[in-house]
């Protein structure tokens, strides 16, 4: 069940230039948080009418917090990183289905493929998933070094393979480039998410293999709740015809429409 | 104040005996079968409005169809629903099953007299709508019915030809995209129609800097929320002057006092639709505020300040 | 970019060379005899559309003549002016002797085709005038020319009228309140409108839970502001589809983005009104802001983009 | 020359229930800043699109700090009421045209008269005139003893004479009743300040007398700089022929229609 509440900033931190992190405690549960599902946002001043969907980036259940990383594209991003600690962020939550994840056991392989506002779902999977003690491979592309951001986590949960545009960090090129040299053994899933760009080659790179790939699909949302018929995206051969609010963001590779 | 809230706050409009005026839009609350409907009980609405049904699904318009401007929200959804086959099939006996108590008003569309008047008749037999609520209306589709809304005379006869075929009450959807109000009320009135709902959303639009383009894959959408009440008040006032219907308001309304304004400009109850996006707990809270925001203002009962209302106007 | 920014930001309509295509729009800046004009220079402005001119001095409607509403402002002052005589005599003199270099276009009003004709035809006489505003779409007074503005048959045959007595050009200030702005713009274009002003205020009103009764005087007021961006936006969008004339644009602009929006939906020029209650100095702030904003949006001049974007609306 | 400029809010006092006083910095010259003279007030949360007129109820040169007290009555001053120290306020200002008492000398007799929130004008006009060595009596009336504020202003700057509704404080009546006792030995000067009721009895009162008599106005404003012309005024026989914000805010008795 979806609750709306006020969480508590508890610190706000840059990450890149234009690439923020919040952190946000509440003394609710947060058992619904799962890797995966987002929040919206109320915009804090008044003036926005909608809320804005992020992902869940991290949840530390000692103590009560979730970390919200988002990038600041527009007004209600601005807004956000205004905010200074000790302010009210009310947040709608937790939505959509979540990365399915329950049948992973100690060795599996995954290969989770991320770029720009993507990395934050993957980074709290990535966590997740390397708790549970599968061996997690990320690959992850920035236009430059100075954007890079999250890596640290995908490192500790397993390899980090890292791809510039510029080359200057990690190989030379973008998350195709290592798709394209990447060498599958036994790979159990493959999770991707970022821009449509990135998610269209991981299905094609995928598209005649076994392995399943799921996909974190973005869209701009009105509701986030499966009422206004904002986020509609066709899956398994319909046109328009599932929420990615509420049957995702998480679609199969294979039944999603890009 | 001695009256229970149920007292104070109980309408009663053609085929709709409510315990409190207040409604979702139809839109913004699908068929009730949405997650906000797991935040709150829906058995404390007055009614329900569901999304428009056309005879035959429809997919909608393309993506982005949604877009926020200072105040409001543009929405180019176009009409998107499973065809009225499902809906009765469906999505009516789910709701109904679970709030067999709720008042249903249905909300239709389509592009010609005939694919409307098929409609309202399959939902007016099914026994488990209470009103129609005619949408000719729609900005966001070529074939959404604003050429009924728009042009008295097609008004009127569609009116009349549904109204023919349906044995509950007629509500009709008026668009304000439309230089004289008065006179599209006054020709649905002259159909038959037993209420009005308005208002439907302004045509707007937004353009994109960076690719140069409209916002909406669609051009044009439909402008709902704070920014349009003024011209939704100004609609519902010119309108209950003139047009004895009683009048289900709707456009902007986020708050008790702004249903209070909506009564005050001559509305018998009130639809919220896009606040709900922003406070998904806005029927509860508005519902829960009524009763103290009437006694701020010194009103006893809402059907009492109707008929108030009402009686003020014919003096003018 | 190596262009200068008067290069990049002039603009060339009938009458009107412009170095920045930003003006107060009119009502909002009174005759230029105001304290914002002592807050920066006036000659930064592109021109500037003075306060409505009717032939008799008008004292406007009662108090209270303006209400606050969400994203926006209601206004329903109704044309009070000292009439053409001291415009005339007093503030176009005053006017033209601080800024002899300032464009002025002149926003006429009236009652009935006559003093129109005749408030233009001195207004144009007069030598301190470059072009003429032709109001045909005041809400706020019961005959402030709305019904001009809601006819395309009033709208042509009015236009012709001034046209006939006019040496400067003539561009005629739509109303937004109509079912189908593209023909009311078709119909000046026909009478031989030298351009569009496009949009006046939407009409809408304010209740007061008090008083239980409207909050203008007047009854309903007119809406600016952001909140009708959007409708002005999809207005000016589709009449520059159809029709051929420059549109002088607004609605709700409030920043250098705003404008690019008006220059994408078909805009030659833009004025702005209510943001300078908010914004002292939101003229010579926008017109600093523009060329990053353009340079940002990979725009190079603005005369282009009009080119561009009016070449683009006749493929479709 | 108006000026529009960031205060820095330095102090924010609740004086009654619903009226507070703000204290506001700036570097800048307060020389425009006299007795009578209003600042329009931009509501901070960026959803009001209009400032909201507030007379200036005192000036401290050498801090460089003016107050503002305001009751709360609607959206606009709930805002200002949230605003904690250290906000920025941006103020248009100073507007109108001020109280004129430049030819006041020492042990001038002047009569203030004022009720609710016509008071913070007269509390910074009662200074003035004191420290101008001018003998001030002020009338003032509350609805009950709860609701006084600014009170020993009057005090140190004269005499006072307080009325309440209820009798809880002062002489029971209101300031009608103060005026109908007083006994107008050598008054130079009135100004007056309140609600309309108090503004027409202080007229009134005085209509047949030679004394000259200030009223200070209050109107919904637009823009307060004499453009909308959404706060005009009749004056000399003319219909809504003069600004409340750029003629006015002070108007003598025996021109303005009320
Ligand atoms: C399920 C989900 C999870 C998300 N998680 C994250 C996250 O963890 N971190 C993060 O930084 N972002 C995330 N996003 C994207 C984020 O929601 C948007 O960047 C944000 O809403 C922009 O708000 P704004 O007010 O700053 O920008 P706006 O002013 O609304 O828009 C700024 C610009 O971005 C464009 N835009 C805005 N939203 C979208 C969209 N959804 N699709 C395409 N273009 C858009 C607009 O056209 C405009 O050009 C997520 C989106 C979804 C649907
Ligand atoms: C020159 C001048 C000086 C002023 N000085 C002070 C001052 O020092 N202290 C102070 O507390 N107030 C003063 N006021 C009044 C003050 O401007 C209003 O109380 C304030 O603007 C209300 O803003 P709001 O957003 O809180 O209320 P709103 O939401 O705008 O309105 C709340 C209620 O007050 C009514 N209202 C608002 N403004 C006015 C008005 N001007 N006249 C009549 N009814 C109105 C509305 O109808 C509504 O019922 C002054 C006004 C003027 C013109
Ligand atoms: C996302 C969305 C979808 C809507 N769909 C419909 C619809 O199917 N049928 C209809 O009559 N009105 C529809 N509307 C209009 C609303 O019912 C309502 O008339 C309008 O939004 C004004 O109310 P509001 O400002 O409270 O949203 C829709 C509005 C929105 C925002
Ligand atoms: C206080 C006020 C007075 C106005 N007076 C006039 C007028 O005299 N003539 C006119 O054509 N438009 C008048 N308008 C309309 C504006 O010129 C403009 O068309 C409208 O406000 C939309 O622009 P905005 O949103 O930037 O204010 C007035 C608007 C306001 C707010
Ligand atoms: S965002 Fe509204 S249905 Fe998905
Ligand atoms: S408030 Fe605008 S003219 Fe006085």
């Amino acid at each position: 069940m979806p609750s709306v509440r006020n969480f508590s900033l508890v610190k706000q931190e840059r990450l890149t230039e234009d690439v923020f992190q919040m952190e946000l405690k509440t003394t609710e549960s947060l058992s619904e948080y799962q890797p995966g599902r987002f929040v919206m946002v109320e915009i804090p001043n008044g003036l926005q009418q909608l809320r804005r969907p992020l992902a869940i980036a991290a949840v530390d259940l000692l103590t009560g917090c979730i970390s919200l990383i988002y990038r600041v594209v527009g007004q209600g991003t601005e807004q956000l990183a205004k905010l200074v600690v000790g302010a009210k962020v009310n947040l709608l939550g937790a939505l959509g289905n979540g990365f399915n994840i329950q049948n992973f056991q100690v060795g599996d392989q995954v290969l989770l493929v991320g770029g720009g506002t993507g990395l934050p779902p993957l980074m709290y999977l990535a966590q997740t998933l390397g708790q549970q003690g599968c061996l997690v491979t990320t690959m992850v592309g920035f236009r430059t070094k100075a954007q890079i951001f999250g890596t640290q986590v995908f490192e500790q949960a397993g390899q980090l393979q890292l791809a510039t545009d510029d080359g200057s960090a990690g190989k030379l090129g973008n998350v195709g480039t290592l798709l394209n040299a990447w060498k599958m053994n036994n790979c159990r899933h493959v999770f991707a998410c970022g821009p449509l760009g990135l998610l269209k080659a991981v299905q094609q790179r995928f598209a005649s293999q076994s392995v399943p790939v799921d996909l974190s699909l973005e869209s701009r949302m009105g509701c986030g709740m499966g009422v206004c018929a904002g986020c509609m995206v066709s899956v398994n051969g319909g046109t328009l015809n599932q929420h990615i609010c509420q049957e995702g963001p998480i679609f199969s590779a294979a039944e999603v429409q890009l | 104040m001695s009256q229970t809230t149920n007292q104070r706050l109980s309408v009663k409009l053609p085929g709709l005996n409510l315990k409190n005026p207040i409604m979702p839009a139809s839109g913004c609350f699908a068929f009730g079968d949405n997650r906000y409907a797991e935040m709150f009980d829906l058995n404390e609405l007055g009614a329900i409005i569901i999304k428009a049904a056309t005879l035959e699904p429809r997919v909608g318009n393309p993506m982005p169809r949604i877009a926020e401007v200072p105040g409001g929200v543009l929405n180019a959804v176009g009409l998107q629903n499973p065809g009225v086959e499902v809906i009765l099939k469906e999505k009516l006996p789910q709701l109904k099953a679970k709030y067999p108590n709720l008042p249903v008003i249905a909300n239709v569309a389509g592009t010609q007299e005939a694919d409307y008047v098929e409609t309202a008749r399959r939902l007016s037999d099914s026994g488990m709508v209470d009103a129609l609520e005619l949408n000719i209306s729609c900005p966001n589709v070529k074939h959404g019915g604003m050429q009924f809304g728009t042009d008295p005379a097609s008004a009127q006869a569609l009116t009349a030809a549904v109204k023919k075929v349906s044995s509950i009450p007629v509500y009709v959807k008026l668009s304000p995209n439309v230089t004289d109000i008065v006179a599209i009320a006054q020709a649905v009135a002259a159909g038959g129609a037993d209420g009005l709902s308005m208002i439907n959303t302004l045509l707007g639009m937004r353009l994109d800097l960076k690719t140069r383009q409209p916002v909406l894959a669609n051009g044009t959408g439909g402008l709902s929320g704070p920014a349009i009440k003024p011209v939704a008040v100004r609609m519902i006032y010119q309108v209950s002057q003139k047009v004895d219907l009683p009048i289900i308001a709707m456009g902007g309304v986020s708050s008790a006092a702004d249903v209070l304004e909506m009564f005050l400009a001559g509305a018998s109850a009130v639809a919220i639709g896009t606040a709900i996006f922003h406070d998904p707990l806005v029927f509860p809270n508005v519902i829960a505020d009524l009763p103290s925001k009437m006694t701020e203002f010194g009103i006893d009962n809402l059907s009492d300040l109707i008929k108030e209302v009402r009686s003020r106007r014919n003096e003018n």
